[in-house]
């Protein structure tokens, strides 16, 4: 089983590379898709013994994070007029050497930090750090609205991961809490981006700094 | 001390004050190469004006009626604390207070007088009159507590009773400091050359005789009376700082003193005659240098006695 | 106790009821001032028992409040406060009745009286109260209740902006104390001023105390750095508010000075010090500052400067004499001091009064507008008079008796020992403070009564002045008997000051009322009120004298001598700004007057005109600059708000990144 | 009397929560509003109960432990439903001439009070759960729900602060995610059961056997994380921007208890991390930093402020920093903080509502142009300028006494520094405030002012005046009950044991 969580671990990292050097909003919205339904399924891999609870949960999850998610924000794209990340505040070839280093510092968090760690993986913490540090990432570097929830998305894939590193079981109600809520967020989300746009003509965060001081 | 100079240091006063002025007009025609007026003439002046009519401007009001008489009750008041030949008719710890106080009183009362009549001129004079005795009042006081501190008494009586001829060996520069500091508060206070020159002619140089332009009749009697006076308690002081190294008391006392007093008056006459009236702008400065010489003369004093 | 609790009760009990009387001005005008002058009678008896007996009495009830308690007490130290917050306020509340009568229409007058007799509450509060809590809740309510009052006529920019500056004066002058209560407190287990005493704090900590209690009540009181809310707030006051607060409410800041002293044990002679120093740069300051106001108002409330710099001397020479172990000179400089509070109280607000008199009948406070006033309002004239001898310091009056005191202490402080000795320079210092002081002070008050009153009318303002009504005048007439009765009983005064020293002496190894050796004072003090008593029947007999000497002359009428010249004009005569512009020349480095002069020019000059201006130093060269540089300092700071998302964001990742760096190494 | 304490704990989510569906069918925005007072008072009659039960026999439990009232939440609580009603009585006036101008329809009326019912049951959640996954999934709601609150009326401001509110707050919560999730692990060697060991009062039970360093990084996440959404600086930024857009009975609710629903559950976190370190004041410190630096920014742009929403919004930062500062400090301290936040909350709230009224009048929040509002509007612009008077510390109000404590715990702990910053704070808040409040109150304005309303309103009288008479009164007597009940909340804190 070993091989098959390191393989998907993998695979999330390349994901958010991805997510860092990608300009145009649909792939990103792909791409996040992608990644969430890794780590919903990441489970399921990284479990020893699967009970029926657990895989239920790993598919809903993946089913939102892969699914729902990215439907709602392909929604949202699509009543916006733009589709294309114009001028990031870092641009794509920084992003993704800003991306290496996260990986290096998250390697070198973890053997800072030496948590208790309950998954069978030494990678899953610190891909988790370093998908926490690309979601916060994407949130500061890029302008379009759409992108900073993807990168929320992200950094909640990240923190996803990381409870499933540390917290062998987390109560069913609070994890179907917590998923509520994602989906929520990224409902509330969506709705704000999607008025933001019929008010504004534009989804471009950057511009929306009238209140100040 | 029941002796005569007690009791007729206050008479004396009375009597004497008007006298002052004679002899300083003697002396000055006496330089000048003159006859002079009579000695008494300040004395026949003010005779004849408590006998005239009096003329008042529209504008003054009863302040201006009363000012003559409050500065002459102060002064009255000031004399009886100033020690002749060594003693006064009554004295206190902190007398001197009452008595700078007292001369303070005199000098507001004029000096709300003069802008009673709402002339320019006089406002100008009142003017002048509160900004040089505003220097001269430390001077005055800081003088009279190096003394008290020389004495270690803080009545003028038993300030002078309390110096003798040691102190003026011990202390000696000190003394004369003060002393001269005195002598400048002195002229300044009583409208004198170098400060004022009383016999001026022109309004716009005057001090104190552009105050009471307005005064006639036995008004102004009053204003030259109380002015005599003032002359004399200031002068007092002087003496009394001067011939406390005789100790004397009793009648040979006053003669002294009132000796005492004449040669002040002819000194005032021969500064007076041999000095010309500094510019209004430089006063400040004289009673600053007379104050500065009463805080030396504190320092040099507290240096001897501690 | 209880008749002060009840004078306290009706004071507070006034105040709302005045606010429900808003509608019935009638009513209002007899309520307002009414239940001041009732608490203040009720309250009185007491008070003076505890004057003059040296009683102390003391009150404690349960107090639903942490660390508080309602104790209240009073002995001679609050009485002699007390005394003139009972005296001054029902005078000030009847001369308040009268002039705001005009304000009806325009005003709400039933705020004002509930804040007026709030503030007569809150003062009385402070000077009772024994608990450090409930000390500040009364001090606190008692400027709040001030500030509301000082902007009466909020309509005005200046009155709004006087009102600022003097809350957020008073204001910072509280944080002070706060950290100084909670110093001692800290030390002494609790908030009562009775476990403050010698309560264990270290010789650092007590300086520490000392100099926020200096500080804290300083800045209430005016002491010369502190003092810049006075020139603002007095002005801007009604004038029957800037006589209590002139006259009583900055005593306050005294009061407390001294009450936190009683807690410190034997002080250092640096406090003494400390103390003169000050003393002498309000006092000196103070009364050039005055001297070259055109305003009569802002003039007396630099005369408070100057007076509280006075009564500073009082008290740095008591504490030298303290430090010294010098029982004759702390009690000459304590009670000389005291004795001042108290005085002042009277003239001041006699003097306000007789301002608030002029400016109700002229409708202006600009000195060189008025003049001639003393033929249309006879009273406040001879009020205003009396009022301006008596700061002066003169003879027969109040003012000469507590200067007196402090001089003859100095002067003792100077002749004990020599130049060694801190207390002989102490001495000189305030010899020669006093002695300008005074001569500056007769300057300034002959220009005041002296322009305002005499001469010709200045302006078309004059004409229409008139007497004012009568609630206006009694005030005015009493607290002038006060005055002459004051400067008489200097021999009566001893042993109550002797009471009240005692109070401030209490903790230490020598108690100057006690120990005999002032007992020659009493006879000093005799002989003052007896040449008072004799420079009066001198004066007046003189007076005698003078009428029958007059009797039967003719007495004609003229104009004033011209020297000459054929028309001249009121407009001619000297004014107020002529009057001192020789001193404010000879002091012009402390006053940094602002000239604005257009010479005039040519052959025949059509115009000229010459102004000005003399702003308080600090004011315009320390506070403004420093608060301007902070605020332009601080804003730059502002730019942390800008707008971008992105960069918020980035701001929580530092903070988890700081912290973990800081607590997590 | 027995009242069974799980189903009242159940019944003040419920209720809330059902009143939130009640809403949609109402037909009248008026009715709408009115059925938020009737819905306010439904509620507060349990959580009377409920707090009473709580303050006599100590706390109540539902749900196998998952949900609990103890005397911290059941403080809370009191102040929630304060605020709740305030805002609730509040909103009929300040909505009313809207309806006139057809500008609250009823759709934004049932909007308005789905989401305002909402927001009081999600609250209400914070405050029940046992549970620290609960709490924040609360929390989260609360974010999400009041996210709407702020535009009901969609403007370009509205969305935008909301834009900022959503992704600034997601971030923070997401955060307390992670400190949550930390806090899980660090209890895996206590041997707690998995569905257990999120219960606060069986980690207070284990606290001796949890990996320090674990909880100490779980606590940074959480104080960060929750701070955003409290207020705390520098993760304030948010806050100006939506309580000044949101309609101002909104801006009551953040102000008066979003903000210290927030705080609560980092309250909740300190017992732990202090009995984790020993009672080294590791955490208190940490909340003394944070404390500091909110008055002081709050400091800052106070003085230089022309909107006076914004400006009460800042005030807000200052008293969460404030509370932060008096619970950091401990001991007396977090009694103190705890009065305190009872009393920011009423002030706060009052003022915020009077302030919207006002810039309802003026057309303008612009304190440059809303002045004279003493003259022109009495009651209200009374309310505005006692409530500044009494947020800014001056006397008589409760705040003096509180802020009072606060110094006074300073002090006797010889921590000269922060008193010395926390003074100078409130001296800049105080200069600052003060300027603003004394022009609106009696600047005559430049244009015409807005004439005064008919009649004053009776109910908008009482309104105002109530707040401010407790807050007087709690500033010169404090009832024994409530003392006793603040002290019993901040034991535990961990205060005073």
């Amino acid at each position: 089983m070993n091989l098959l969580t390191d393989s998907i671990l993998v695979l999330l990292i390349l994901a958010s590379f991805l997510l860092l050097s990608s300009s145009r909003l649909s792939n990103c919205i792909k791409t996040v898709a992608l990644q969430g339904m890794m780590v919903g399924v990441l489970p399921l891999a990284a479990n020893d013994s699967l009970t029926c609870r657990v895989t239920a949960i790993a598919l809903v999850i993946a089913g939102m994070k892969g699914i729902v998610f990215p439907y709602m924000l392909f929604r949202t794209l699509r009543e916006s007029t733009t589709i294309k990340e114009l001028k990031p505040y870092v641009g794509y070839t920084a992003s993704m050497f800003a991306g290496v280093v996260s990986l290096v510092a998250s390697f070198w968090l973890d053997s800072r930090l030496h948590l208790p760690v309950a998954a069978s993986s030494r990678l899953v913490v610190p891909v988790a750090f370093s998908m926490m540090l690309t979601g916060i990432f994407l949130i500061v570097g890029r302008r379009t609205a759409v992108n900073q929830v993807i990168g929320y998305l992200v950094m909640e894939n990240g923190i996803y991961t990381f409870g499933l590193a540390i917290v062998r079981d987390v109560p069913l109600l609070v994890e179907l809490g917590v998923l509520m809520d994602m989906f929520m967020a990224v409902f509330v989300m969506g709705i704000a981006i999607y008025r933001i746009n019929r008010e504004f003509d534009h989804i471009d965060s950057d511009q929306l700094n009238t209140l100040k001081g | 001390m029941m002796d005569v100079a007690h009791y007729m240091g206050v008479p004396l006063g009375l009597c004497m004050a008007p006298l002052l002025l004679g002899i300083i007009n003697r002396t000055k025609a006496f330089f000048a190469g003159r006859n002079g007026s009579p000695l008494f003439q300040a004395y026949y002046d003010i005779w004849k004006l408590l006998r005239k009519d009096a003329v008042y401007s529209r504008t003054t009001t009863w302040i201006f009626r009363s000012a003559p008489v409050v500065g002459l009750g102060s002064v009255m008041i000031a004399m009886i604390l100033v020690p002749v030949a060594g003693s006064s008719l009554f004295a206190f710890t902190g007398d001197l207070i009452f008595f700078a106080y007292c001369l303070g009183l005199m000098r507001f009362a004029t000096v709300i007088a003069a802008l009673d009549t709402g002339s320019s001129f006089e406002g100008m004079g009142a003017s002048r009159e509160v900004h040089f005795s505003t220097l001269a009042e430390p001077a005055l006081l800081l003088g009279l507590a190096a003394l008290a501190k020389l004495s270690g008494s803080f009545s003028l009586t038993g300030m002078f009773g309390g110096l003798s001829g040691s102190d003026w060996l011990a202390s000696g520069p000190a003394i004369a400091l003060i002393a001269f500091a005195v002598f400048v508060v002195f002229l300044a206070e009583n409208a004198r050359i170098p400060v004022d020159d009383p016999n001026t002619h022109l309004e716009l140089t005057m001090i104190h005789e552009v105050m009471i332009l307005d005064y006639s009749g036995p008004d102004l009697g009053i204003v030259l009376y109380a002015a005599a006076l003032k002359l004399w308690v200031l002068g007092a002081l002087i003496v009394n700082i001067l011939i406390c190294a005789a100790d004397l008391s009793g009648f040979s006392g006053l003669i002294v003193f009132a000796g005492g007093m004449f040669i002040l008056a002819v000194l005032v006459g021969i500064v007076e005659s041999i000095m010309a009236r500094l510019s209004l702008l430089k006063v400040p400065q004289l009673l600053v240098g007379a104050g500065a010489m009463s805080v030396l003369a504190l320092i040099l004093v507290m240096r001897f006695t501690s | 106790m209880n008749l002060l609790l009840s004078a306290f009760i009706i004071f507070v009990g006034g105040s709302f009821l005045s606010l429900g009387l808003v509608k019935y001005p009638r009513v209002l005008r007899v309520v307002g001032p009414g239940s001041v002058v009732i608490g203040s009678v009720l309250g009185i008896q007491p008070v003076l028992s505890s004057l003059i007996l040296g009683t102390c009495d003391f009150l404690q009830m349960p107090w639903q409040i942490p660390m508080g308690s309602m104790s209240i007490g009073i002995d001679p130290l609050s009485a002699i406060f007390a005394i003139a917050i009972l005296f001054v306020s029902p005078l000030a509340a009847v001369f308040g009745a009268g002039y705001l009568k005009s304000f009806e229409d325009t005003h709400d007058l039933g705020k004002s009286w509930f804040f007026f007799n709030l503030l007569v509450a809150s003062m009385l509060l402070v000077v009772l109260a024994r608990n450090a809590l409930l000390f500040l809740i009364a001090w606190e309510v008692m400027s709040l209740a001030s500030f509301f009052l000082v902007v009466f006529e909020h309509e005005r920019d200046s009155v709004r902006r006087a009102g600022w500056i003097y809350f957020i004066a008073t204001h910072i002058g509280t944080a002070f104390l706060l950290v100084m209560f909670l110093l001692l407190g800290r030390h002494a287990g609790s908030l009562e001023f009775s476990t403050f005493f010698n309560c264990g704090l270290s010789s650092h900590l007590v300086s520490v105390v000392f100099v926020f209690a200096v500080i804290g009540f300083g800045t209430k009181a005016g002491f010369m750095p502190f003092h810049v809310w006075l020139p603002e707030a007095h002005p801007a006051a009604p004038s029957h508010v800037s006589a209590l607060m002139s006259g009583v409410m900055i005593k306050t800041g005294i009061y407390g000075l001294l009450r936190t002293l009683t807690f410190l044990g034997c002080p250092p002679a640096w406090w003494g010090w400390t103390i003169i120093i000050i003393g002498v740069v309000s006092g000196i300051c103070g009364v050039l500052f005055a001297l070259a106001q055109h305003d009569i108002k802002r003039l007396l409330a630099y005369h408070s400067v100057e007076n509280i710099g006075i009564i500073a001397l009082g008290l740095g020479v008591g504490l030298l004499g303290v430090s010294h172990g010098n029982a004759v000179v702390a009690f000459l400089g304590f009670a000389g001091g005291l004795l001042h509070v108290v005085n002042h109280a009277v003239f001041k607000s006699l003097l306000f009064l007789g301002a608030g008199s002029v400016l109700h009948s002229a409708g202006t406070r600009e000195i060189d507008h008025l003049g001639g006033l003393i033929k249309k309002m006879p009273l406040t004239a001879t009020a205003f008079l009396i009022g301006s001898a008596a700061i002066c310091g003169l003879p027969p009056l109040n003012g000469f008796v507590s200067e007196f005191f402090i001089y003859v202490g100095a002067f003792e402080g100077m002749s004990r020992d020599g130049l060694s000795s801190g207390a002989a320079i102490g001495g000189i210092l305030a010899i020669t403070a006093l002695a300008l002081i005074g001569g500056l002070a007769v300057a300034c008050f002959t220009k005041a009564f002296g322009i305002v009153f005499l001469g010709e009318p200045r302006s078309k303002h004059c004409e229409h002045a008139h007497e004012s009504c009568m609630s206006m005048r009694i005030p005015m007439v009493l607290l002038s008997l006060a005055c002459v009765a004051m400067g008489l009983w200097g021999f009566f005064a001893f042993g109550v000051m002797s009471n009240v020293t005692s109070v401030l002496t209490s903790g230490l190894t020598f108690d100057p009322a006690t120990c005999g050796l002032i007992t020659p004072y009493q006879d000093v003090l005799l002989s003052v009120t007896l040449f008072a008593l004799a420079l009066i029947v001198v004066i007046g007999s003189l007076i005698f004298l003078r009428s029958w000497l007059m009797s039967g002359r003719i007495q004609q009428s003229a104009v004033t001598w011209d020297c000459g010249y054929l028309a001249p004009n009121s407009r001619m005569q000297y004014t107020a700004s002529s009057f001192a512009q020789p001193i404010t020349k000879f002091f012009r480095t402390f006053l940094q007057t602002k000239r604005y002069v257009s010479p005039p020019e040519g052959f025949f000059p059509k115009t000229a005109s010459f102004s000005s201006e003399t702003d308080d130093f600090y004011g315009e060269q320390v506070y403004k600059p420093t608060f301007n540089a902070l605020e332009s300092w601080l804003s730059r700071f502002r730019q942390i708000q800008h707008g971008q998302l992105n960069l918020y964001i980035m701001y929580i990742i530092i903070a988890l990144v700081v912290l973990f760096v800081w607590k997590l190494r | 009397m027995q009242i069974d304490g799980g189903l009242i704990i159940l019944l003040l989510i419920l209720l809330p929560a059902i009143f939130s569906g009640v809403c949609q069918m109402l037909r009248a925005p008026l009715q709408v509003l009115r059925f938020c007072i009737a819905g306010v008072v439904l509620v507060s009659i349990p959580g009377l109960v409920a707090v009473f039960q709580v303050f006599r026999k100590g706390p109540l439990f539902a749900a196998g432990n998952w949900l609990m009232l103890d005397i911290l939440s059941a403080y809370h609580l009191l102040i929630m439903m304060m605020v709740f009603t305030i805002s609730a009585l509040f909103a009929v006036g300040y909505f009313r001439e809207e309806i006139d101008m057809k500008e609250f329809t009823i759709k934004h009326a049932r909007r308005y009070g789905s989401l305002w019912f909402g927001a009081l049951a999600a609250m209400m959640l914070v405050l029940v759960s046992n549970n620290l996954g609960v709490m924040w999934v609360g929390i989260e709601a609360t974010t999400l729900i009041t996210a709407f609150l702020i535009c009901i009326h969609v403007t370009p401001g509205a969305l935008e602060a909301m834009w900022k509110y959503l992704m600034m707050c997601s971030v923070g919560v997401a955060a307390a995610f992670t400190g949550i999730l930390l806090t899980a692990a660090s209890t895996v060697p206590v041997g707690i059961h998995p569905t257990e060991a999120l219960l606060w009062t069986n980690i207070m039970n284990s606290v001796s056997s949890m990996d320090p360093v674990l909880v100490k990084a779980a606590f940074i996440f959480i104080v960060v994380g929750y701070g955003t959404k409290a207020g705390l600086a520098p993760m304030h930024n948010w806050l100006p921007d939506a309580h000044s857009q949101a309609p101002s009975p909104v801006s009551a609710i953040f102000s008066g208890f979003l903000l210290n629903a927030a705080l609560y559950c980092i309250l909740r976190f300190l017992p732990i991390v202090e009995a984790v370190t020993g009672n080294s004041g590791w955490g208190r410190d940490i909340l003394i930093l944070f404390g500091l630096l909110s008055i002081v920014v709050a400091a800052i742009f106070i003085i230089g402020q022309r909107d006076v929403k914004r400006m009460l919004a800042y005030s807000s930062v200052e008293h969460i920093g404030l509370i932060a500062l008096g619970v950091g400090l401990g001991g007396l301290g977090t009694f103190a903080a705890l009065f305190h936040m009872f009393n920011h909350s009423l002030c706060k709230s009052l003022a915020f509502c009077c302030a919207g009224r006002v810039g309802q009048a003026y057309g303008s929040n612009d304190m440059r142009k809303t002045t004279d509002i003493l003259r022109s509007m009495p009651v209200l612009g009374g309310g505005l300028i006692g409530g500044i008077l009494a947020l800014i510390g001056v006397a008589p109000f409760a705040i003096f006494l509180s802020e009072f404590i606060i110094l006074k715990t300073a002090i006797d702990s010889s921590r000269y520094w922060i008193a010395g910053i926390y003074l100078t704070g409130l001296a800049v808040v105080f200069v600052g405030a003060l300027r603003h409040a004394i022009a609106m109150a009696w600047k005559p304005p430049e244009e015409m002012a807005p004439d005064a309303p008919a009649k004053i309103c009776l109910a908008d009288a009482a309104l105002v005046v109530i707040p401010l008479i407790i807050l007087l009164i709690l500033g010169l007597w404090m009832p024994k009950l409530l003392a006793e009940f603040i002290l019993k909340a901040s034991i535990v804190l961990g205060a005073l044991s």
